[in-house]
C-alpha cells in the first residue's frame, strides 16, 4: 500500500499538463519530480537559476555546480536553461512558471498560505517562496492534512504569517483534493475508504462537498 | 499557460495575433536585432493604430520606418530617430506621437516591466529638460524621478539561433532590446535564422530562456533584411 | 580607473585590500557559484565587523559559515539560513544581526545597485509582514512599496573561467547572484577555476563583462571546497 | 598639414591611458578609434551593447551584426564581449567607463554641455548622450573651435538644452586644449602657430592662461 505521502505525489502528478513550466518547493513538492514520466515534455524551475531540472540517476556522479533550489544534485533536460537570480524571479514574479506545488504549515479557506515562519520557534528565511505563492497563477498545496499532533491545516483562517494573501489553487493530502472558489473550499477528490464525516473531523475549515461529484482517488 | 511543445509557428499565423491598437515592442538598435521579416509580415497583414517601442526608428525604407511610412503607427517610444527623416517629418508635422527617453532609461524602464515592478528611481536627467514632468521624490535626502516600466502587448524580437521551446540565442550587437523586450511583453514572437532541437543549446548560452517565448518562427538569413544588404547604419 | 592589463591577483594580494568593517556580498546559492578560495582567505586574514550580503549563510563548516563561526561578522544581509543552525542561533543569541529579505527581491535590490538606480516599486509582500517598515507609495491608484537598493564595498565572486582582463563565464547554478554582486560592489574579487588570454572567451558567451571586475584570482578546483566534496546541500 | 580635425584627434588620442575602458561617441569622437595604437590595450565601449571595437579593416566582408552606436561596421578585439542595452547603460551609470569623448554644440565654463537638441530646429532624441554625461568621470569634449558661422561655441553659459551639466571635464578644439576647474576654464595646450589674443576673440568663455605652463599641439 503507499505511503500518504506517496499518495498525494501520485494523485499531484496528475496536475501536471505537458508543455507546462513548473516550480517544485522543498520538501514533499521536490519528490513530485519523480512521478513524472521523463518522457513528458515539462521544464521543471528551480529558482536557484535553472530550467529544466531532472533527476540524476542514482549511480551518475553529480556535477557539483548543478542543484535545485532545496540544495539537491539535479540533471539537466534538453531545453534546460541556467540564469542569474534576478531573472529567474523575473520569470516568476511576470507569471511565466504555470504552476507551484508547495508545502503548508497551514492553509486556508480564503486560499491564505502560511508555510515559512513560527514565530518563535522557526524563522529561517522566507526564501524564494513568497515571490512564487504571490506570482505563480497555480499554487497547488501539497502537505499532510494534519500536523503530528493531529491538529487540523487546513483551517478557517491561517494563524500563521502569512506567505501570500489568496495565493492558493488547490490543495492536496492524503485525505482530499480541494480546490479553492469563492464560495470556500470545495472537494473534488476524497481518498478510497475515507467517508466524509471522517473527512470533515479532520479538518477546521468549512469544506463544500457535492457528493454526486466526488472523485475518488 | 505554456505549451512548450507548441510553439513553432509560421510568420503569418503568429502576426496574425496582432490586433490593430497594439502596442509592440520591435528588438533592434539600426539593422542589427531588427526582426525584418515579422515587421514586414506586420506591413503586409495591414493592422493598424499601432504604437510602436523600439531604440530607434530604422531608416525610412526599412523595418519600422516602412510602417510609419505607410502610416499605420501612431505612437513611437524611442529614444533616437535621427536616421529617419521621415519619421521626423511625421513628428513635426504631428501626425506622429513620438515619446523620447534617454537610450539607457528606456532599456531600464522595458527591463523594469520584465521584472514584474511598477518602476524604478532614478537621478538621470535631473537638472535637465527630460525631468519635466516627471514625478520626483526624496529619498535619504536626496532627490530622485519615478521612471515607471514600459509594458506591451507583444513583443518581436530577433534572434541568431533559437531551440523548439523558444531558447533564444542572440548574437553580436543584435543583442540590444531583445532580451529586455521579451521579458516585458505579454506575448512574445521570436525570428531566428536557425531553430534546434531542444537540448542543442548549451544551458548557460541562452540569453532569453524559453519560458518568455510565445512563437518562434524560423526565417531565412538569405530572403532577410539583415541578410541582403549592409545598411548605412 | 581600470587597468584591463594588471588584473591578475594573488589570492593574498586581493583579499588584504578589503579591511575591517567592510561591506561584502558573497555570490552563491548553497555551495554552487560561493567562491570558497577567496572565503579561506579573508578567514585566514582576519578582518573582522564584516557586512555580508549572501543569499543564505552556507553551512557551519563552509564558506561564510566558517566566518560567522569565527565571530567576524556583525551583521548579515540574506534570504534563508534555513541550512546553518550555528547562524540561527547567533541570530536569536542576539550576536549577529540578520536582515531578511524575500530571495527575488534581494536579487532585484542588489541587481538595482549594479544599474545605478536608488531603489525600485514592488507589490511583492504587500499584505504581509515583510511590508512592515517599507515605505510605500501611490502610483496610477495603486499601492507599491519602495524597496532601495544595496550596495557593498566589495563582492567576492565565483566563475567557471575568465579572461586576465576580468571576464566571467558561470556555469551551471553556479550562476545565481554572481553577476548581479560583480555590479553592485565597488570592488570584485573574482575567483576562476580557469583564466584564459583575452580572446579566448566568446564575446556573447560572456556572463560578466570585464568592466565590473577589479581583480581575477585563479583557483585550483581540486582545493577548493567547490572540488573536494559533495555537501549534505 | 593635417586637418583641424586631424589634429583635434591626434591630441585626443594623448589623453587615452593603456588599460581604460573608453566610449566614443558619434561623430567626430568616433574616428579616434582609427587614432589608438592597435596594440594598446584599450577596450572601447559603445552604447548599444559592445566592449571592445576595432576598427574592420577596408577590404574585410562585414558583420552585419556588429555596428557601433553611430551605425558603423565593426569588428571585436580580443577581450570583447557583447551584452544588452540594460547591462550597457549599467557600465556607464556605474560609472565602469573611464573616459568618454563627445561632440557638441555649446560647452561652458562651468563644465556645463549640451549636444543633443536644437529647440526647432533638430531633436532627433537624446540616445545614449545623457548618462555618459552625466556619469561617465572623465569627459573630453571634441569639437570645432567655432560653429560654421564663426560664433564661439566655448561659451560663458550654454543657451541650448543641457545634456547634463557641470559634466565636461576637458575640452580639445583645433585651437586649444581646456580643462575645466572650479575657477573656470584653463587652457592647458595652444595651437602651433596660434597666440593668446587670437585665441581669446574667438572664445566667449573667459580663459585662464598661465602663459609659463602653456603647452603646444
Amino acid at each position: 500500500m503507499p505511503s500518504d505521502q506517496e499518495r498525494i505525489l501520485a494523485r499531484a502528478a496528475r496536475e501536471v499538463v505537458p508543455g507546462q513550466i513548473v516550480n517544485l518547493g522543498i520538501g514533499l513538492p521536490t519528490r513530485l519530480f519523480h512521478y513524472l514520466p521523463p518522457e513528458m515534455e515539462v521544464l521543471v524551475h528551480s529558482e536557484n537559476g535553472v530550467l529544466g531540472c531532472q533527476p540524476l540517476d542514482h549511480d551518475a556522479a553529480p556535477d557539483l555546480e548543478m542543484i535545485d533550489s532545496g540544495g539537491a544534485y539535479i540533471g539537466a533536460r534538453p531545453g534546460a536553461s541556467v540564469f542569474d537570480s534576478a531573472l529567474s524571479f523575473a520569470m516568476i514574479r511576470r507569471s511565466r512558471v504555470d504552476v507551484t506545488f508547495m508545502g503548508a504549515f497551514e492553509v486556508d479557506q480564503q486560499g491564505n498560505l502560511a508555510n515559512w515562519k513560527i514565530p518563535g520557534k522557526f524563522s529561517p528565511g522566507i526564501g524564494g517562496a513568497m515571490e512564487l505563492a504571490q506570482k505563480v497563477e497555480t499554487l497547488v498545496v501539497l502537505c499532510s492534512h494534519n500536523d503530528k499532533h493531529g491538529n487540523p491545516k487546513i483551517l478557517k483562517r491561517c494563524r500563521l504569517p502569512l506567505t501570500a494573501p489568496r495565493c492558493v489553487t488547490r490543495i492536496i493530502t492524503e485525505k482530499a483534493v480541494m480546490q479553492v472558489t469563492d464560495a470556500g473550499l470545495e472537494v473534488l477528490d476524497i481518498a478510497e475508504g475515507l467517508d466524509v464525516a471522517t473527512l470533515r473531523a479532520a479538518t477546521e475549515a468549512d469544506l463544500i462537498i457535492d457528493d454526486d461529484r466526488l472523485g475518488r482517488f | 499557460m505554456t505549451l512548450l511543445n507548441q510553439k513553432h509557428a509560421t510568420l503569418e499565423a503568429a502576426i496574425a495575433e496582432i490586433p490593430d491598437g497594439a502596442s509592440i515592442m520591435v528588438g533592434g538598435f539600426g539593422s542589427p536585432g531588427t526582426p525584418f521579416a515579422l515587421l514586414d509580415e506586420l506591413l503586409a497583414q495591414g493592422q493598424t493604430r499601432l504604437t510602436l517601442i523600439k531604440n530607434d526608428a530604422n531608416e525610412p525604407d526599412i523595418g519600422i520606418g516602412r510602417l510609419i511610412r505607410a502610416g499605420r503607427v501612431d505612437k513611437l517610444i524611442t529614444s533616437h530617430i535621427g536616421l529617419n527623416r521621415i519619421a521626423i517629418e511625421e513628428m513635426n508635422r504631428g501626425r506622429l506621437a513620438v515619446e523620447m527617453h534617454p537610450q539607457g532609461l528606456l532599456a531600464e524602464k522595458i527591463r523594469c516591466a520584465g521584472a514584474g515592478h511598477y518602476g524604478f528611481l532614478t537621478d538621470i536627467g535631473l537638472g535637465t529638460e527630460v525631468a519635466e514632468g516627471r514625478r520626483e521624490i526624496e529619498c535619504d535626502g536626496r532627490t530622485w524621478a519615478i521612471e515607471p516600466a514600459i509594458h506591451a502587448d507583444v513583443a518581436l524580437v530577433h534572434a541568431d539561433l533559437a531551440d523548439a521551446y523558444g531558447n533564444l540565442v542572440y548574437r553580436g550587437t543584435a543583442i540590444n532590446f531583445n532580451p529586455l523586450m521579451a521579458m516585458a511583453a505579454d506575448r512574445v514572437i521570436a525570428q531566428a535564422f536557425r531553430v534546434e532541437a531542444p537540448g542543442q543549446l548549451a544551458p548557460a548560452s541562452i540569453h532569453t530562456p524559453c519560458a518568455f517565448v510565445s512563437h518562434i518562427v524560423e526565417v531565412d538569413p538569405a530572403t532577410s533584411e539583415q541578410g541582403r544588404r549592409a545598411h548605412a547604419v
